[in-house]
């Protein structure tokens, strides 16, 4: 149901009865290794391009979505995912893998919002009653793409941030009062492109902060709410120069929170000690994180409710070398348990 | 990880310094390019006083530039050889140095044909030659033949 | 850059000031300390390398540079092939990127990474991918350079 | 010959922190950075001052990528003091072959044996 301008209310609370976290060697050595499902000790997960890599990730995390849940793909009505990679290729080829009826969608890092978002939208309406969506990326294969060569020695600076080599995927249900103990979709704030102008590539979090900051008032406004009502408030990969700079505009535009509620993924998913300059990002990061160690968290009671703001960066490499600067969107979408 | 990739570092440098200094017969010619030498001026030619005596006065003429510290002087058949250090501030103005020396020998022994060098490795050459002469088994044939050897090195620039 | 400026907005220029008091600074001091220290171990090892060809093998200084460049370009491939060279570039910033060693990892880097696109279209078709552009501006500025002087030596300008 | 080794060091390490410039203040990509040090060794030649620089310092002066420049520039005046104009066009790649040939032929190996590690 809508609500405000650009929200949605979801009436019947849908579920997310189960998740698959996948990751590479780089998150095996991150500070939430053990919200993992399953953990590769290589790039190439035995495959001979990292693009066929980064779709294993994707069905892997699928897989153990259907086995957790004790589902076969026939079950499932819709899958909803998509990543970063050129033409969504990765998710696309999983879904030919999966045969479930599918949805790509590109937000760049906000994908697992704005599939977790039509996802709920679309239970909530009787659309379906089970969908898959999530969201994966490849630390090597967005490399490439985005930049450079992964073997080429051009030096990043603090600014740069580095792309989660991980999928995490849930299965969205028909809330019919048979799952407990699990988390619930409430409401979703849909983005708007914002873009203040910024061009460096290597500063995504910089372009990203104003973006997640509209979505996050936005949301405020249209569900006549303000932060006091979550637990945790969690961007998705604004790394430590976006989280500073998006918590500052907020302050700003009056909102009232302790820095401490306000987390970012790109800053929980590594150790300190890892060369990860400002932090994480790619659309694997919000959600690994949010399917992974953040619902963990939150069925062990340490978060009631939460709103998870993925950002994302809308540049090609294309765009960038014509001298374009940097749109930006950011999806909410918040998760309660009941 | 990080220790398997400074090691192949080390083993690489390693490698390359290890290569470079393999061979530790310490002659005079090995030692050329780091210690001046300062080798007397040789002639492969007949040893008559006039090439020794001309052989002498290009390496007093050389001793007056003060840029050039280190000189070795082959005399040959039909050629002199002349290489020479220059000191590493004067490096700069090298090609110049050399202009002007050649001109100057030229016009005090019109009749002879000077090749001139500044290039370590015909300096190196040189001193090899010279080393190589003092064994009396080495034929003045022979000699001549190694000089005009460095004399085509020398031409070769590219 | 200044005309970029231009085109923005007062509130897309008010977030950039607000941003960059955010922004990590490069540390400009330390990048070029690195640099300077990458980019001298890289040249004193070509170095080493230029007297090893001077003195095994008939090589001058003047034509020692080539088989130096290639050695260069031969280590850095070996260092690129076994994931090390990012890792110095990271560290040495344009200390590792503007020797011709990172000449060398940019075309290997490319080449390597294409792989998977197969040899013609993917090696042969992207080896070029980030040297590309230092070749075509090297050669077209080389060009513009040598017409003007071979025009203005022509004229006797020079 | 033990003095080049310290100076190679000094101009090779200066020659690396202009680069370093051009990447931080400059807020240049590396390929931007790479193609102007190569227009510069280029001009360098083009007023004789970076052959007196190698004499100088050796390998500090021929290892960075403005020797490119400068051996583009002096195998086309080679070319054009005995073939005229014309040699411009033609002498372009006759210095500089080696270091461009050893690159293709490297990267193409390495392309064969390697595989990228991430």
């Amino acid at each position: 149901m809508l609500m405000g301008k650009q929200s949605w209310v979801f009436q019947n609370k849908p579920v997310i009865a189960a998740t698959g976290v996948t990751g590479g060697p780089f998150e095996a050595n991150g500070k939430l290794a053990a919200d993992f499902d399953i953990l590769h000790d290589d790039l190439w997960i035995d495959e001979d391009s990292y693009e066929k890599a980064h779709r294993v990730l994707i069905e892997e995390a699928c897989e153990t979505v259907l086995k957790k849940a004790n589902l076969q793909e026939e079950d499932i009505h819709f899958f909803i995912a998509g990543d970063l990679i050129n033409q969504i290729t990765p998710t696309s080829f999983s879904a030919r893998t999966n045969q479930i009826p599918y949805f790509g969608i590109f937000g760049a890092c906000s994908t697992s919002m704005e599939g977790l978002a039509l996802a709920s939208f679309m239970i909530d309406h009787g659309g379906a009653k089970n969908i898959i969506t999530g969201s994966g990326s490849h630390n090597a294969a967005a490399e490439r793409q985005f930049r450079y060569p992964t073997e080429y020695g051009g030096q990043k600076p603090p600014t740069a941030q580095w792309t989660v080599t991980g999928a995490g995927f849930a299965l969205v249900k028909e809330n019919d009062g048979t799952d407990e103990n699990c988390p619930v979709t409430v409401s979703a704030t849909i983005g708007k492109v914002v873009d203040m102008g910024l061009t460096d590539p290597f500063n995504m979090g910089g372009a990203m902060a104003p973006a997640a900051t509209d979505t996050i008032l936005a949301h405020f406004k249209d569900l006549n709410l303000d932060a006091s009502y979550y637990d945790l408030i969690v961007t998705g990969d604004l790394g430590e120069i976006g989280r500073n700079t998006s918590y500052e505009l907020l302050t700003n535009a009056g909102v009232k929170m302790d820095k401490e509620k306000y987390q970012d993924c790109g800053l929980l998913i590594y150790k300190e000690d890892q060369p990860v300059n400002s932090g994480a990002s790619g659309s694997g990061c919000s959600a690994a994180v949010l399917y992974g160690h953040l619902l963990n968290q939150m069925k062990k009671g340490k978060y009631k409710r939460i709103l998870v703001v993925a950002t994302g960066a809308l540049l090609s490499p294309m765009s960038f070398q014509q001298g374009e600067s940097i749109p930006c969107i950011a999806h909410a979408v918040s998760i309660e348990m009941p | 990880m990080r220790f398997v990739r400074f090691s192949a570092i080390l083993i690489c440098t390693g490698l390359l310094f290890g290569c470079g200094t393999k061979g530790d017969d310490t002659k005079k010619s090995e030692l050329a390019l780091i210690k001046t030498t300062n080798p007397s001026p040789s002639v492969l030619d007949h040893r008559t006083e006039k090439n020794v005596d001309m052989a002498e006065g290009i390496k007093e003429e050389i001793q007056n530039y003060k840029e050039i510290y280190d000189a070795a002087i082959i005399k040959g058949d039909k050629d002199i050889l002349v290489a020479y250090k220059v000191k590493h501030m004067y490096r700069f103005q090298m090609k110049k140095i050399e202009k002007d020396l050649k001109k100057k020998l030229e016009k005090k022994y019109p009749d002879e044909k000077f090749t001139i060098s500044s290039d370590y490795k015909i300096f190196l050459e040189a001193v090899r030659l010279q080393e190589k002469m003092k064994n009396p088994d080495f034929s003045r044939k022979e000699a001549n033949k190694k000089l005009q050897d460095i004399i085509k090195l020398q031409q070769e620039m590219t | 850059m200044s005309s970029k400026q231009k085109k923005k907005t007062p509130e897309q220029q008010k977030y950039d000031i607000l941003q960059k008091k955010h922004e990590t600074k490069r540390p400009v001091l330390k990048n070029c300390l690195r640099a300077f220290l990458v980019g001298g171990i890289i040249c004193t090892i070509g170095q080493a390398i230029t007297y090893f060809y001077i003195y095994f093998f008939n090589f001058t200084e003047q034509t020692a540079g080539n088989p130096t460049v290639a050695t260069m370009v031969f280590l850095a491939m070996l260092l690129t092939g076994f994931g090390v060279y990012d890792h110095i570039g990271q560290y040495g910033g344009a200390g590792s990127a503007v020797p011709v060693t990172g000449f060398s990892n940019a075309v290997v880097s490319a080449a390597i990474e294409h792989r998977t696109e197969g040899l013609v279209l993917g090696v042969g078709g992207n080896i070029f991918k980030l040297a590309g552009s230092v070749i075509v501006f090297g050669v077209f500025a080389a060009f513009v350079v040598a017409l003007i002087k071979t025009i203005l030596i022509n004229w006797g300008v020079l | 010959m033990l003095p080049m080794f310290f100076w190679a060091f000094i101009v090779g390490g200066i020659i690396c922190v202009i680069g370093q410039l051009l990447f931080d203040v400059g807020k240049l990509t590396p390929g931007h950075t790479l193609s102007l040090m190569v227009v510069i060794g280029a001009v360098l030649d083009g007023f004789g001052l970076y052959e007196p620089l190698i004499d100088f310092a050796g390998a500090g002066a021929t290892i960075p990528i403005t020797s490119f420049g400068n051996s583009l520039v002096h195998g086309a005046l080679n070319e054009a003091e005995r073939h005229g104009i014309v040699g411009v066009l033609t002498g372009m790649f006759e210095v500089t072959s080696s270091g461009i040939s050893a690159a293709i032929i490297f990267g193409f190996l390495g392309a064969l044996v390697f595989k990228p590690k991430g």
